[in-house]
């Protein structure tokens, strides 16, 4: 058990920290959140400069084009790129974190090759096309189809909570090309197939969430045209394909989210000193109390890391774990926020009301808590599935 | 001793609901929610309201008043808080008899909270208490325009503070409602979700919060005690705000979506607890009573 | 709506508390917890009390020997009891309140003849027979057979939880007289039999809580014979009986205990007053706030009794709403009680500390909360059952 | 950076387990516990324990003891928390190498806590702190006799909340693994209980404050800091506290029963929990140091 960065590690944080120290001040401003390609132009970007400077897929295997950086070097990364203030993955996120290690570990070699750098180098943008409005938590019920036509398959359906949709280039997407029987459970049935977005019979349609801000979409699929060629993985052998892909964990999904958490709290502490609030005790503890949750949610992910770094990788189902108790103190920490401002919590132009409601989410996206604690008690704790 | 509701508090609970339903529609609601940035408030309802008896409820029938009780105007007040009906209701019912034109929906009146918060400043006819200085703010909730005054003054008043709980129980049973009703309708893994525990035992306990907070503010209203309506109002805003987040999470994906009226209750619920007195004081007020 | 007692309500509680006052005073010392017999004895004693002064059986029909009051008359009479520090029912829990009433509504005139007015005037002690170590919340699925010999029924099983079978008379007893089979489901198949304590094969062994207790035991019973006569309602109709039994519901249930518990809290605040934890601004105001909560369930008590006074005592289920609530804030009392005391919450002879031992079993006895909860959901709110 | 443990950290986490599993298993446990009312000290375990430097782990070599650090004596407490070893043994591990004997578990010492709280003084050689004008008290954990002190002094001794914290951990751990396993032998309803949504989250949650908690009591150990260790002790109160709560839930009726160790280990984590610094000491200093 030890907490002590290695010699190499140190100097790789010491490397990144000048980096960014020298780069940030370059960067052109931030765009506007409604401006799409504002955005996609400036995410791209930052993505080419980490690529200039061999950050670019820190944690993607050498031969894939990464930097096969460990577990732990990916957790300072992520751990310096939030303290410095730098930007966040935005568009690049499901090329660098999704599609992009799903090829990496199953496509063919002319898959590698033709998808791979242009995430790498920050050309070309991803988005993910898997829930649909009558799949979310049972995924694999999904029902959009593909329908082989001599060398090419036609995709007709409608996908839901697509980030970033508006200014892909390619949709990781899971279609059923045989439909569920009695001999074929849902699982099986489904391909994974690179749309290209611009694909006659795509139409994207932005999603309002109730924070009021359109950061997903809606996509319906008209008879689209989609090439066997961009099928990776065989036929029907999607789901696994997939999962690979969802349970690339190393324990650093949340690094930059609880770095933040404690920065916010800190915030929060002076905004309370600052307007009276501090003195309520019960607040006051209730402060301090979440100074303890993500100090213990730091060391949380530092043990996750260390087992990932040990095991090489391997999924681990101590994510589930993890998102659970943090999401539920991330809500916890907006619920406090909006305690410390009191009526300036109605206030949406007032710093964490809108963090507040995106809060709302995290006990439902990427797995409802309900899904998880499902998972830790059916695949960690071994408890038999309901009948 | 009958604490049930009277036949005729029952036809006047159904009335009221059907009014609104009649009236204030979901296609209403979603019409202000989906509109401009800024909702509008509709006159001609308001004065619909008036001829109903909403705010003259409990005004002496000598006066043009309909000489109804406190009972009445909270089952009242729990129906506009289901059907989620804009507007500064608890200023103006309140202002009866006080203001010209409040009893018949004619005059809109709004109020300073105790907290400096301020609903529906623009379209209102008459303010109560000192909104000089008050700045618009962007409010929380689509459905209630916001100013903040300085500092508001003076103690909540008490009256204010269990018709607004009556609406967070109508807010609170409606939450319910919605969640079962999905719940029932929605299929994950072969069947509806409903039938899953987890999601079973969530909208339970909304039931639980909501029948508590129900017995809490229906006694409020019978003994107009004022420690009795912060009780109320404690119980009340936890079951509004609890339910809706409750219901959300029943909802999955979908609950996070501006379509759902999920985040619409939510957020009415944020605004009402903001008003009258805060939790801390209430629980302060029952330490020093025992 | 409406919350004034009636005045004739008024004068039940008058004429009650008169002679409570003049009771009260002349009952013997209370028994040690440990002797039974003296328990039994005292129990009865005060049943006799009651029957004299025309209390007994106050909620009983009036063609079974009770006094037919109202649920209002029962409210008032349970706060009235309480508030004077009259003993609790004891002994006569279960011939009052759940084998009385069934017999009093399926049984046969000669049945009721012989078993209502032992009851009432507090002759014998009823305990009840229903759990069995494999068949707790799934009450049904229980196992002690009953085996028809002649005119008697041959029975053997254990059961567990019966209170005061030690100094028990009879013992309501579910038995299965019908095998489960496909045809015949676990609900069918159970009778219900009045089983005389003394009867060759019954073997009752304390049964130690965590509180340290002996307040219930198990029951052993090895060829049991019982007469056939003893049988209350048609042979494998017991479910049904039993439920009328169970459902017996005028919102009372809890009417004791919530005028308890708003006592303990007040001393509570006494104590913790004295002790210097008063200041502890978290503490007072979790105190506060369980003020708040008894008091709301209090008025939940009275619109629970109302409501059962309306619809002339129909069973309801908001019994379990009330339950689940209730049960959690009293455990919430108990603990804020450990707070109060400090380290003098480990010492077990400081008032408080046994109680919430005791308060352990309150999510767990007469139904889990996660019974309670799909009680709710499913016959409330109408949520399917589960696959 | 390697937070995990090392490959002799797991080889001291098992050589512990298997040492207490033959010498203090389920029926030595049970032995005590429906013993007669005052639980004795086997002194005689006691020894061997020490000679298999459970109490001179941290020693230096040079002083005849194991030469190990913080993260190792929580591992091996961790485990005696798991097994509800009764006994002073944080107080006479803390004294090895400063009172004779204690070291090889020849003398047994206690120590008063900052509550004034005196665990096994009867059954202890040496006490450290002053225990003048103590008074027995009948402990709610009927395996650890207890005496109340007249208002304990100064500050809690890290170190001791560090252990203590361990134990809460290991009793959090066991108790999880307690539900899981009645989970899976008890049938309601046709199907194991732990096939019911509820149940199983009930075990999620579980395993999820016990997880956090280990994160946790093994960062303090390797930091020794103390505002650290203060964070491990909330964390592992609350896990072993909460852990055994469910953990009765879960088990029904059977747990309410004193044939379940169930209560043995919701009484020690009570025990343990009051003990050190109260969690409102902890979050104000936490708070403070925003």
């Amino acid at each position: 058990m030890d907490l002590a960065y290695t010699e190499e590690e140190e100097e790789f944080r010491a490397r990144l920290r000048a980096w960014l120290a020298d780069v940030l001040p370059q960067l052109p401003p931030r765009p506007d959140p409604s401006d799409w390609p504002g955005r996609r132009a400036y995410d791209l970007g930052w993505q080419r400069r980490l690529h200039d400077a061999g950050y670019a897929g820190l944690h993607w295997p050498v031969d894939a084009g990464g930097q096969g950086a460990t577990p732990t070097q990916h957790l300072i990364y992520l751990e310096e790129t939030e303290r410095a203030g730098a930007p966040y993955v935005g568009a690049n996120f499901v090329g660098l974190l999704h599609a992009g290690p799903t090829i990496a570990a199953e496509g063919t070699p002319e898959q590698r090759r033709r998808w791979l750098p242009p995430i790498l180098r920050g050309d070309e943008v991803w988005c993910q096309g898997f829930s649909e409005p009558d799949a979310g938590s049972d995924l694999a019920s999904l029902r959009t189809r593909a329908v082989r036509d001599g060398d090419h398959y036609v995709v007709s359906g409608s996908k839901i909570w697509t980030s970033h949709a508006e200014v892909a280039d390619w949709c990781e997407l899971l279609v059923r090309t045989s439909p569920v029987t009695d001999e074929v459970p849902k699982h099986r049935g489904i391909s994974w197939l690179a749309l290209p977005m611009d694909a006659p019979g795509v139409t994207v349609r932005p999603l309002r969430t109730l924070a009021g801000s359109t950061e997903f979409a809606e996509m319906f699929l008209d008879e689209v045209r989609v090439p066997v060629g961009n099928r990776v993985g065989d036929e029907n052998d999607g789901w696994r394909v997939t999962m690979v892909t969802l349970s690339f964990e190393r324990g650093t999904a949340f690094v930059g989210e609880v770095v933040a958490c404690r920065r916010t709290l800190t915030a929060l502490a002076a905004e309370a000193r600052k307007n009276g609030r501090w003195d309520d005790a019960v607040l006051r503890r209730r402060l301090g109390r979440l100074n303890v949750e993500f100090s213990a949610l730091w060391r949380l992910t530092q043990w996750n890391v260390s087992e990932a770094q040990r095991t090489g990788g391997v999924p681990g189902t101590g994510g589930s774990v993890f998102k659970l108790r943090y999401s539920h103190a991330r809500q916890e920490l907006y619920d406090t926020a909006a305690e410390v401002l009191g009526p300036d919590s109605l206030d949406l132009d007032r710093e964490w009301n809108l963090d507040r409601l995106s809060s709302l989410s995290y006990t439902i996206a990427a797995g409802t808590s309900q899904i998880q604690r499902n998972i830790v008690a059916e695949r960690i704790l071994g408890l038999p599935k309901g009948r | 001793m009958d604490f049930q509701l009277t036949e005729d508090q029952r036809a006047l609970q159904s009335g009221v609901r059907e009014l609104l339903a009649g009236r204030f529609g979901r296609e209403a609601l979603r019409a202000l929610a989906d509109g401009p940035e800024q909702p509008s408030l509709d006159r001609e309802l308001w004065r619909e309201l008036g001829a109903a008896g909403f705010f003259a409820l409990r005004l002496p029938e000598r006066d043009g008043g309909v000489g109804l009780g406190l009972p009445e105007a909270v089952l009242a007040f729990e129906e506009a808080g289901r059907a989620l009906l804009p507007g500064p209701l608890v200023a103006t019912h309140l202002a009866a008899g006080e203001v010209e034109g409040a009893a018949t929906g004619d005059t809109v009146v709004t109020a300073v909270d105790s907290s400096g918060l301020v609903p529906w400043l623009d379209a209102s006819d008459v303010v109560r208490g000192d909104a000089a200085g008050a700045v618009p703010t962007r409010s929380v909730d689509p459905l209630t325009p916001l100013h903040r005054a300085p500092a508001g003054v003076g103690a909540p008043d008490p009256l204010a503070v269990l018709l607004t709980a009556a609406e967070q129980l109508g807010s609170s049973a409606r939450s319910c409602e919605t969640a079962v009703r999905y719940a029932r309708e929605r299929s994950q893994f072969g069947q509806p979700i409903g039938a899953f525990q987890a999601v079973k035992h969530l909208c339970a306990q909304m039931l639980v919060r909501t029948e508590v907070a129900r017995a809490a503010v229906y006694a409020a209203a019978v003994t107009a005690d004022r420690a009795e309506i912060s009780a109320a109002a404690l119980l009340a805003d936890e079951a509004a705000v609890q339910g809706a987040r409750d219901c959300l999470q029943v909802h999955g994906g979908m609950g996070f979506t501006w379509e759902a009226d999920v985040h619409l209750h939510l957020k009415r619920a944020w605004l009402r607890a903001a008003l009258g007195p805060s939790a801390g004081a209430v629980e302060e007020e029952w330490a020093a009573a025992l």
